[in-house]
């Protein structure tokens, strides 16, 4: 009761500072902001029990994110400029896809609901025989690391090839300082 | 002894509501960033470790204790530090304190 | 009792967030967001014991240790127009307003 | 300059010990309470960043050099692997860790492990290197 209370609460200010970030146009405020959401998102999935995704949205966005978005912000402006005219068909994409995804929410079972298919076939299994198989109390380091190994191969190599493309392109144009395109972010 | 603990922790919890509501009242009602500083000043020591404290006394000696004994400490090294950058960041930029001058807000 | 601090808490960030959207000067916002994550700091503690499951105290750790990051980095970028170098020699960037 | 910046030099100074430390326990208690590998990751790439706003970027790059994170990057993803192709050599298949041990619960454990290594390796080296790539160009 009291859990869903302040879960409740959490979503309006969520959604409020949605809202003031998609409001406001210094960028420096928008980074400022999207902290603000950071931290509400990991209370958020604290409320919901998630705790290992609520301490890595912790781990990320209380100082990382920020300080990634302020060395974007140093090789942009820093004002977010105003579209001359409005174009209906961003904001008719935007709409349609908003309400494709309400549909999908409104069909999703209850939170928690012991009748999903998720509930009944994989993880009564992982949960049951985790420390036996295992030895590993935290069930999601377990199907992470091991049940659910090859995906998370995936992941990390998902973040190498990240981190290798960034290399790459601010590298190189490193090397070129004469560029045309320097010059003009200059 | 139950008892005294319990009201204890109880009286440092209510006291560390009271000034977290208090400080957060002050961060939006000041007149300037200087004096908003101020209220987040008696926010972040006072209001958080009152309750940290407070919720200390309920834990009894465990590690829960221990972790939020550590969770004060730091708190107190860090809060201070962002505020007193966030000063020279605002002092430096050559934002002036606007006390005397009543039009603005 | 660890409601009254969980609806203390929450009314609080509550306020406080009014205060990141008003905020004349980004610092107002910067001031909102570094006290929006010591109030989160205690929100998880509080809302761990509520749930009898304290351990999570971990992740309020982790917001205690880092959440100084980000204030620091605005500082740097405000003093020194860059990220790195503390003895930058390029102008800061111009002054954002609202 | 030393005088310029005292308060956050002695704190990032006494902070950085207790950011690394605190990565080590979020690592190896992962397996306990919450926390792993990435988020292990990202506390020590926080404390290099911390280290090179407060103390300049030169100096980071002195004491964590860009060729080793070079190196780092795909270093983690080959201890990753690395575990998977120990499967295969101990006969089992690929990314099995039963066949690590004679114990079979002790060679879960013993991948996992490893595997959180790998994760560890890759997530700090990419986030320093991410960092490094954008605060050191120039405008």
């Amino acid at each position: 009761m009291i859990d869903a209370l302040i879960y409740g609460a959490l979503i309006l200010l969520l959604i409020a500072t949605a809202i003031g970030m998609a409001r406001t146009r210094s960028l420096f405020a928008v980074v400022a902001l999207g902290g603000i959401y950071s931290f509400l998102m990991a209370l958020a999935l604290l409320v919901l029990d998630a705790v290992d995704v609520s301490m890595t949205e912790a781990s990320v966005g209380a100082g990382i994110s920020t300080v990634l978005l302020l060395g974007t912000l140093y090789l942009t402006r820093l004002h977010e400029t105003l579209p001359i005219r409005l174009s209906p068909a961003p904001l008719a994409m935007s709409v349609i896809t908003g309400l494709a995804l309400l549909y999908g929410v409104v069909h999703l079972p209850p939170f928690g609901d012991p009748s999903t298919p998720m509930h009944r076939h994989v993880a009564p299994r992982y949960l049951e025989d985790v420390v036996r198989e295992t030895g590993v109390p935290n069930a999601v380091t377990a199907v992470l690391a091991s049940y659910r190994g090859y995906d998370t191969l995936g992941e990390t190599t998902v973040i190498f090839t990240a981190g290798i493309g960034v290399l790459l392109l601010l590298r190189r144009r490193r090397r070129q300082p004469s560029d045309g395109k320097d010059k003009a972010g200059r | 002894m139950s008892l005294i603990v319990d009201t204890a922790s109880w009286l440092l919890i209510l006291a560390g509501g009271f000034f977290c509501i208090a400080g957060a009242f002050g961060i939006l009602r000041f007149p300037d960033l200087y004096t908003r500083m101020h209220a987040a000043g008696v926010l972040d020591p006072f209001g958080v470790s009152l309750i940290l404290a407070g919720l200390m006394l309920q834990a009894g000696l465990t590690l829960v204790t221990v972790k939020l004994a550590i969770l004060i400490l730091f708190l107190g090294l860090t809060s201070p530090v962002a505020c007193h950058a966030l000063g020279r960041a605002a002092r430096h930029r050559r934002l002036k304190p606007l006390l005397a001058a009543k039009e603005d807000r | 009792m660890f409601a009254a601090a969980v609806a203390a808490l929450v009314v609080a960030i509550a306020l406080v967030l009014v205060r990141g959207f008003l905020g004349p000067t980004v610092y107002d916002r910067v001031l909102a967001a570094n006290t929006i994550g010591t109030l989160a700091v205690g929100l998880m503690a509080a809302h761990g014991f509520l749930n009898d499951r304290p351990e999570f105290l971990d992740i309020a750790l982790v917001y205690a240790l880092l959440n100084v990051l980000s204030t620091l980095a605005i500082l740097k970028f405000f003093r020194f127009g860059s990220l790195g170098d503390p003895e930058g020699i390029e102008p800061p960037p111009t002054e954002p307003r609202r | 300059m030393m005088h310029r910046e005292a308060i956050p030099r002695v704190v990032v100074k006494l902070l950085i010990p207790f950011l690394l430390l605190y990565a080590l326990y979020v690592q190896f208690h992962g397996e306990l309470g919450p926390g792993g590998g990435f988020q292990a990751g990202v506390i020590v790439a926080t404390a290099v960043i911390l280290y090179g706003l407060i103390f300049g970027l030169a100096e980071a790059k002195r004491i964590v050099p860009p060729r080793l994170i070079e190196v780092l990057v795909p270093l983690g993803v080959v201890i990753y692997a690395g575990v998977g192709f120990a499967g295969l050599l101990a006969g089992g298949n690929y990314l099995d860790y039963f066949v690590l041990d004679p114990d079979p619960v002790h060679g879960q454990e013993r991948g996992i492990f490893w595997v959180e290594v790998g994760v560890l390796v890759t997530v700090s080296s990419t986030m320093t290197a991410i960092y490094y790539a954008f605060s050191g160009r120039g405008r």
